[in-house]
């Protein structure tokens, strides 16, 4: 059995007197796509950016390729293989698409830079359409674009594993069509990827592996094809999301910015007593009525 | 009129060297270091004691004295800005007027309180008259140093990855730090280099007053911030243009009115009237990089 | 935290140095001095030729100093004191002081001490290579040798900083030192504060001697050797007729109300002497940056600058119309460390000055040096044995004639206190100081405080001019006239 | 005891005023230790006039002596003998007065500029003041000076400073007590409230642009009286005496102290006046002689990189510590409790009621309303009304313009076109405190309260439109302000307990979780019973079993509270399951309107969500124009809380 590429334990982390992260674990194999999934506030920012040591751990440790990383600066962990394609794209958008693309590779082009050349060929190839803008300042590109070009920017530096957070946030349906279709492709060619994905369905066609996220904690972590519908509802809390008109028109809603704060449907159900009954019902008579 | 435009040209290339390092760190941090124009005070001190003390030339201790802002700046931004990540932009400044209260002292404390000096010309020779103004050399090696500095600069932060870093840094820390460039380099960079500048300011202006004493640069580094501000604070281009702007009302001011401090009173006014006009300043919409492509 | 800027440095320029000297007076004086005429001279507290001579064995060198300056001035310091009494009594202008109450009379005087402080911008005293040991050379020369009548002298020294605020606080904690008096230090921004203070003190226990040329009239505590703004102003018109006759007057002036009844004199003056002046601009304090003036300034047509600043700006002022090509002839006050700083340029033209204290020159004792050259030489030679070696003041360099002023401006309080006599109360020193009317102070041009307004000091100044000292080639002033009234 | 805790200082500053003069006759310290003393009460006064500024309102001024300059002054000019020749006693409220007059026109540019920029203003006004104003001949004399006497009461004078302590001390207690009635009354909220953010405040009633300058002008008077108190502790000033360099000194205080704590910024006053004479006179200090000010520098850099909170956060922290242990971590998410009913709240200006409008008029309408940034059209010539009574959602993709839409019908953001009527009033014209006034409440996407304030104190600030007393009344606390306050308290207090909230009424908002912060936020918009509640995504950072708490909440408000809501919302169940009325805006235009199970079903609707090749263009079209604001450009503009959101 090989070490994972990348393993987590117990990592807790939070904001001020707020604890978000109460001991996440879950562990990454080489080649695979893992998913992690869960609702607003479950805490799937602030795992990526523990992740990518731009928040800080208050305890835990993250494995990456053998190497206890959780003491590392985010650029360090960089330069040992991790790629971003961080919430919001974050692209830099005064500088142009080849200048985003020639910082994506800033520590391959210390190294080797007809390497970061050819990478940078690659990723023209990959997305014509920035190959096509590439003098165009990036804050002028579409929801889009920019997110080819973030995706582009971490592959140039070569990464062992790209972690993508929120891919479809802000994007029409159709975009992120596409840009699934391009990430499966990157996966697919050996790149190992950690997703963040708000839309679920969405997340499902990619991942392989599904990581559940609930307060703070993983409580699922297994193959997607052995996630049961029903009980990935269960898990979720929003069995209403998937499929039908009303899962499609939510396709298109906007990220939540990450919040520090614990929700916690467990504790909300209980609370409620008895009048639940009722409620639900009218919930599936509006999901009735809205035409799925 | 033709001397107004020599002084004012003279003086606010000096102002656009304070305003450059103000807004090269206002760029990395988001703040204003104001303790800039002590540094350059500072400097001279530094270029001071190896010229004129120990007798070597003009150029070991400007390189000294560039080399020392550098190393305070960036330890400045180590020790103090980096612990601030989270904080107001506010609170960054006013530990910046703790460094500059703290140089003053030490200027005061270890260079013998306020003993006055005098610092070597870079070039000796009297200059040229134009329009009735003496341009001394060292003026003119302002003017051409600032130009120098403006392509420099241009070239350092488009054509290298570290100062493309830099500008990216500006534009977002965060994504800087996640594509590998280590921020902090590139913080502690901007505040080095924010503060060699104003070295340089206060090396090309010391021959024209003649001497300094600890706080020599305090109200050139006031104009550089009113230079900076006409500016947009942001754009280096606007530095340039925002220093020109308040060498001339500075001078035409002093030319045309004749009231108790008309120098700062003009440049006050100028200053609020660009702010309440075009609170982003005169460059808005002009930005270095575009210039720089062109 | 003070962030100590430039302007207290430059204001600390000014006259820098830090110790005033002379004179007081009640200002109830009119009504009192008639009945009181008789009383000083039956108490005959003033020193007898023969108790003076005793003095003077006990502090030989001292009066050996003493003995060469009044071989020079024509009287010894005993003598003088002798005849202190009777130029009092046939002055008219004998009284006897009772601001002070008998508890506060001999508050910092004791048989053996007297006991007094100083307010000074000991910060930037730095700045001349001083420290308190430096300033008080004068004083441990005299306490190895018997002090005043067997007292030891004691200064101390408290930070002014050049701000009012300070200067305040400095003054009271040096009033609680029980002093027997304040003494002031030079300048003109703080100096109006503690003399305030002074005077508005409910608790009368203090005299004070400030150094500020302003008006002093209806002060009664505080009392000044240094002439008047106005003087000033008056006789820097005075050497621009008398030196640079016909010549165009341009004057950059410090932006001030202390210093604006100069100007005021300066121009009334000028009229009545036919000067013409070209140019007047006020430029701020430390405003560093005279360039576009100084041009408007030859542009008018100025051939005299007359420089109303202090030494720094003054320095700025010199240093930058040379960078413009432009050499008029300036008129300031006199410091080495102007001419110091602007070294050969300063001879060309030679810059002029007037001052009440009078030039020092390290070592050279020629020409009008030669009337002081006593002085100069004890000044050198106490400084070499207290202050000596290494780690003693270099009076080379620019801070030697500001400490030769402190040396003159304490030896003039010691010729004060010989005056004051065994038994010197404060009231007394006031009677001493009331009587001089024309005296020489020490090396000092005279001074006098029985003018109508009773405390306007000295109004007798030095005429100087730079000169390069052919011992160390450096550039200092000299004297060209010595303790003048009117200058031409 | 926490009464005596908090008037601790108060009675600590009265014992000295009643003591220093005995203490002082009975030769405890010197006279120039007394001065000292005194010089450091007058630094606390004008420390804590720059703290209302600083730490309150959040407008820095680099320049703040200069108001004390002003003060000392015109207090020169009132009391010297050859002028004004009148008593200390009368110069004081002059002193006050003029130096809010002073403050008022440096805080005009304040109404523009903030942040840096507004440092950078206040330095130039320093320099300006000091080189041009304080030089003129009949306020100070030039450098000259002016001596102001200290006070004289019959025949008993103040000369000796261990008496004029106690004058001293009395008035840094009433620059306190009036500093502690704007903490505690409808001023201390609203600058806070402006501080956070403005756009919050303005939901709550609080306009701004009154409020930052009725900081400037008490922040002003209260420095004018310290500038007294400067004045006459020296008994003399210049024109040299109030450098730039003092001002540097009394930020550094503040923010050593602690922005907006009162004791720390007294605290810290005293050290920094005191540290430099203590290192002086204690004789085996004085290794350190003449550090006083590296030190000094030192130790600010120190306290704002590491204790941002300066000593008063320090202190709190170790208090802190001692009381209660780690913050409460697996805190449990609340179900929304049951909304308060509170009845419509006297002291209400009067206003059209929901009562007095004609059955077919609606309490909210937007009409043909048109907003542009740039080059883009973010919201196009939309209309919708909201009928009385009913729930009306509004839908759209993300970047349609929904937020921008209420901005505009708030008064946020004033739309380049069309019309906005409340109550059947025009409201385009009116700013949204004014609108909020008339019975407008809204929530925003972000939480909008007051972090640092308790729940308490954000409902106190949420009821800002009721609180219905002048300044003047709550600066001395007489008058209707206690009443009111009073009565505010108790539907506070009510609300809280509604809301079951008992436990956390004096917790800081910023301690609760989001979803407990989002029914503070219910509780502070229900709070002044408006007519129309605008809710801006109420659901986000819910939890399910809560979003489906929230809708039975939302048909509380309108069936047993008769509230009228208008509600955006991507929780689409959550919209069909309560909205009366649905519109959908998609490109910033108008799309449908209807039933809400009608209009999700129509084509064009999903297309708009779904993304046809047109729906999508116009999608990516806004996600374009969305990355615009997005550069990185700190340059101060207006920061609405759509702008914050991004």
């Amino acid at each position: 059995m090989t070490e994972p590429l990348l393993a987590v334990e117990g990592l807790r982390a939070g904001f001020g007197a707020t604890t978000v992260l109460h001991g996440v674990e879950f562990s990454v194999n080489e080649g695979e796509i893992a998913g992690i999934f869960g609702l607003n506030g479950a805490g799937k920012s602030v795992t990526m950016k523990v992740l990518a040591g731009v928040v800080p751990s208050r305890g835990g440790r993250i494995t990456f390729a053998g190497q206890d990383i959780t003491r590392l600066s985010a650029e360090k962990r960089v330069a040992a293989g991790m790629g971003h394609v961080p919430q919001g794209r974050q692209v830099f958008p005064d500088l142009t698409v080849a200048e985003n693309l020639r910082l994506g590779a800033y520590l391959l082009r210390r190294k080797d830079k007809a390497r970061a050349a050819s990478l940078l060929d690659g990723v023209f190839d990959r997305f014509p359409v920035l190959a096509e803008r590439r003098d165009q300042l990036a804050g002028t590109l579409s929801g889009g674009q920019q997110a080819s070009l973030a995706v582009g920017r971490a592959l140039v530096n070569e990464p062992r594993m790209i972690f993508v957070d929120e891919p479809s946030a802000g994007l029409a349906p159709l975009v992120v069509q596409e840009l699934f279709a391009t990430l499966k492709q990157v996966a697919t060619s050996g790149v190992t990827m950690v997703l963040v994905e708000q839309n679920v369905s969405f997340g499902l066609q990619l991942a392989d592996k599904a990581h559940i996220l609930q307060m703070g904690r993983i409580v699922y972590s297994g193959e997607v094809g052995a996630l049961d519908q029903q009980a990935l509802a269960g898990y979720l809390g929003i069995g209403r999301m998937l499929g039908g008109v009303t899962s499609s028109a939510l396709a298109g809603r906007r990220a939540p910015s990450p919040s520090p704060a614990i929700n916690g449907s467990a504790a909300a159900t209980s609370a409620e007593g008895e009048d639940r009954v009722p409620r639900s019902q009218r919930r599936r008579q509006a999901r009735a009525t809205s035409g799925s | 009129m033709g001397q107004v435009l020599v002084l004012g040209l003279v003086y606010g290339v000096i102002y656009s060297l304070f305003a450059v390092g103000i807004v090269l760190v206002y760029r990395g941090s988001g703040t204003i270091n104001f303790a800039q124009g002590e540094i350059g005070t500072f400097g001279l001190f530094v270029a001071w004691w190896f010229t004129t003390a120990h007798h070597l030339p003009w150029i070991i201790g400007a390189v000294a004295a560039l080399v020392m802002a550098a190393a305070l700046g960036a330890g400045f931004e180590w020790a103090i800005v980096s612990h601030m990540v989270e904080a107001n932009r506010v609170s960054v400044a006013v530990a910046t007027i703790g460094l500059l209260a703290f140089l003053v002292a030490f200027e005061v404390r270890f260079f013998e309180g306020g003993n006055i000096r005098k610092m070597v010309a870079p070039i000796r020779g009297t200059g040229w008259s134009v329009f009735g103004v003496v341009v001394s050399p060292t003026q003119i090696l302002s003017l051409l140093a600032a130009g120098a500095l403006a392509a420099g600069l241009a070239l350092l932060l488009k054509k290298t990855d570290f100062g493309l870093g830099v500008l990216a840094a500006a534009q977002d820390p965060v994504a800087v730090r996640l594509v590998g460039i280590p921020l902090a380099r590139v913080s502690a960079f901007v505040w080095g280099l924010g503060a060699a500048v104003s070295v340089l300011g206060a090396l090309f202006i010391e021959p024209t007053i003649g001497v300094f004493t600890p706080g020599f640069a305090s109200e050139m580094f006031i104009k550089g911030l009113a230079a900076a501000v006409v500016g947009g604070l942001t754009s280096l281009e606007g530095a340039f243009v925002g220093g020109l702007l308040i060498g001339f009302v500075e001078v035409g001011a002093n030319r045309v009115f004749d009231f108790p401090g008309v120098k700062m009173f003009s440049i006050l006014f100028v200053m609020l009237l660009v702010l309440l006009v075009k609170p982003d300043g005169l460059m808005e919409g002009f930005k270095f990089r575009r210039r720089a492509l062109a | 935290m003070r962030t100590n800027r430039r302007g207290r440095v430059r204001a600390c320029l000014i006259l820098a140095a830090l110790l005033g000297v002379s004179a007081c007076t009640g200002a109830k004086l009119p009504n009192q001095a008639a009945g009181k005429r008789s009383k000083l001279k039956t108490t005959d507290t003033t020193l007898t030729p023969a108790e003076a001579a005793a003095q003077a064995t006990t502090a030989s060198s001292i009066a050996a100093a003493q003995a060469a300056a009044a071989a020079k001035g024509g009287k010894g310091a005993a003598t003088q004191a002798a005849a202190l009494g009777k130029s009092v009594a046939s002055d008219g202008s004998n009284f006897h002081s009772t601001l002070f109450s008998d508890a506060e009379d001999r508050i910092g005087i004791t048989n053996n001490s007297i006991t007094m402080c100083a307010h000074a911008a000991l910060t930037y005293a730095a700045a001349f290579h001083t420290d308190v040991k430096d300033l008080n050379v004068f004083w441990s020369w005299v306490n190895d040798h018997g002090g005043i009548y067997g007292r030891k002298v004691t200064v101390t020294y408290e930070n002014d900083n050049y701000d009012p605020q300070t200067a305040i606080t400095a003054a009271s904690t040096c009033r609680d030192k029980n002093i027997f008096m304040l003494l002031g230090g030079i300048g003109f921004d703080q100096i109006p504060a503690v003399r305030d203070w002074v005077e508005n003190l409910t608790s009368k226990h203090l005299l004070y001697l400030y150094h500020t040329a302003n008006e002093t009239t209806g002060k009664r505590y505080s009392f000044t050797e240094l002439p008047t703004t106005q003087s000033m102003g008056k006789q820097f018109a005075q050497l621009a007729a008398a030196r640079y006759h016909g010549q165009a007057v341009g004057i950059l002036k410090r932006h001030s109300d202390n210093w604006e009844p100069g100007v005021t004199a300066f121009k009334a003056e000028a009229r009545r002497l036919g000067v013409k002046i070209v140019y007047e601009k006020a430029v701020e304090k430390n405003a560093a940056n005279y360039t576009q003036e100084l041009l408007d300034a030859k542009a008018a047509g100025a051939q005299v600058m007359w420089g109303w600043e202090n030494a720094l700006a003054a320095t700025e002022m010199v240093q930058q119309a040379k960078n413009q090509s432009w050499s008029p002839n300036w008129m300031l006050f006199p410091f080495n460390l102007t001419s110091q700083t602007i070294g050969d340029a300063a001879l060309a033209p030679k810059l002029s000055g007037l001052a009440m204290f009078p030039a020092f020159s390290y070592g050279d004792f020629s020409g009008e040096f030669a009337k002081y050259a006593d002085d100069m030489k004890e000044f050198q030679a106490q400084y070499a044995q207290y202050d000596g070696g290494n780690s003693g003041v270099d009076l080379h360099s620019f801070g030697g004639d500001l400490l030769f002023l402190n040396w003159t401006a304490q030896k003039a309080l010691y010729t004060q206190f010989l005056a004051c006599g065994q038994d010197c109360t404060r009231n007394k020193f006031i009677d001493v100081l009331h009587g001089y009317k024309k005296k020489p102070i020490s090396s000092s041009c005279f001074i006098d405080f029985t003018r109508p307004n009773t405390h306007l000091g000295g109004y007798a100044v030095n005429v100087m001019e730079t000169y390069k000292n052919p011992s160390d080639g450096k550039v200092n002033w000299r004297n060209t006239q010595t303790c003048v009234e009117t200058i031409g | 005891m926490t009464w005596l805790r908090r008037i601790r200082f108060p009675l600590l500053l009265m014992a000295g005023a009643t003591l220093a003069p005995l203490l002082g006759r009975a030769g405890f310290l010197s006279e120039s230790k007394w001065l000292y003393l005194g010089v450091a009460v007058t630094y606390a006064a004008a420390a804590l006039s720059l703290n209302l500024l600083m730490g309150y309102a959040g407008q820095i001024s680099l320049g703040h002596f200069a108001l004390l300059g002003t003060g000392a002054l015109v207090s020169g000019v009132v009391t010297s003998a050859d002028r004004g020749g009148l008593p200390f006693m009368v110069a004081l409220p002059v002193c006050a007065i003029v130096g809010g007059v002073v403050a008022f026109v440096l805080g005009l540019p304040a109404l523009r500029l903030r942040g840096l920029y507004l440092a950078v203003i206040t330095i130039g006004f320093a320099y300006v003041a000091d080189q041009t104003i304080f030089k003129l001949n009949y306020l100070s004399h030039g450098s000259a000076g002016i001596h102001l006497p200290r006070p004289l009461v019959n025949t008993f004078s103040f000369s000796r400073t261990s008496d004029f302590m106690g004058i001293l001390c009395v008035l840094l207690v009433v620059i306190w007590q009036v500093d502690r009635n704007v903490t505690r009354t409808k001023l201390g909220r609203a600058f806070h409230g402006i501080r956070i953010d403005e756009s919050v405040a303005a939901s709550f009633g609080v306009d701004p642009r009154r409020y930052k300058l009725l900081a400037f002008v008490i922040s002003g008077a209260m420095a004018g009286v310290a500038g007294s108190m400067y004045g006459h502790v020296y008994m003399f000033v210049n024109n040299e005496s109030f450098g730039f360099e003092k001002s540097l000194l009394l930020v550094i205080i503040v923010v050593v102290g602690g922005l907006g704590s009162r004791a720390g910024v007294i605290v810290s006053a005293f050290f920094y006046a005191l540290f430099g004479v203590v290192l002086t006179h204690i004789s085996w200090l004085h290794i350190f002689r003449g550090f006083d000010i590296l030190i000094g520098a030192a130790l600010l850099m120190y306290t704002v990189s590491r204790h941002p909170g300066g000593l008063a956060q320090a202190f709190q922290e170790s208090r802190d510590r001692e009381r209660r242990g780690t913050p409460d971590e697996e805190a449990e998410e609340p179900a929304l409790p049951k909304l308060p009913e509170m009845p419509r709240p006297s002291g209400l200006p009067e206003r059209p009621t929901v009562e007095g409008l004609s059955g077919s008029v609606p309490v909210l309408a937007a009409h043909e309303i048109s907003v542009r940034f740039g080059g883009l059209q973010a919201v196009n010539a939309a209309s919708l009304a909201v009928p009385r009574n009913k729930i009306v959602g509004l839908i759209g993709p993300n970047g349609a313009g929904k937020t921008t839409m209420f901005n505009a019908m708030s008064g946020l953001l004033k739309p380049n076109a069309g019309k906005v009527e409340l109550l059947g009033q025009d409201v385009s014209e009116m700013p949204a405190h004014a609108r909020a006034r008339l019975g407008m409440g809204r929530t925003f996407q972000l939480i909008g309260l007051a972090g640092d304030l308790s729940v308490t104190e954000n409902l106190l600030l949420a009821q800002h439109v009721v609180a219905s007393y002048g300044v003047l009344s709550a600066l001395t606390q007489i008058g209707p302000s206690r009443s009111v306050e009073r009565e505010l308290r108790d539907r506070a207090a009510e609300a809280i307990s509604a809301l079951g909230f008992e436990r956390f009424a004096n917790t800081p908002v910023k301690r609760l979780s989001h979803g407990q912060q989002r029914i503070v936020e219910l509780g502070c918009v229900l709070v002044t019973a408006p007519e129309v509640v605008m809710l801006d995504e109420p659901s986000a950072g819910m939890s399910p079993g809560a979003a489906e708490n929230l809708a039975v909440r939302l048909r509380d408000m309108r069936d047993d509270l008769g509230r009228t809501i208008l509600l955006i919302e991507h929780n689409i169940p959550l919209v069909l399951d309560v909205c009366d009325e649905l519109y959908v805006l998609s490109g910033g235009e108008i799309l449908a309107h209807g039933l809400p199970d009608e209009v999700v079903q129509r084509p064009d609707v999903i297309a708009a969500y779904l993304g046809e090749p047109a729906a999508a263009a116009i999608v990516e079209a806004e996600a374009e124009a969305e990355a615009t604001p997005v550069k990185a450009k700190p340059a101060p503009r207006k920061r609405t809380r759509a702008g914050a959101a991004k």
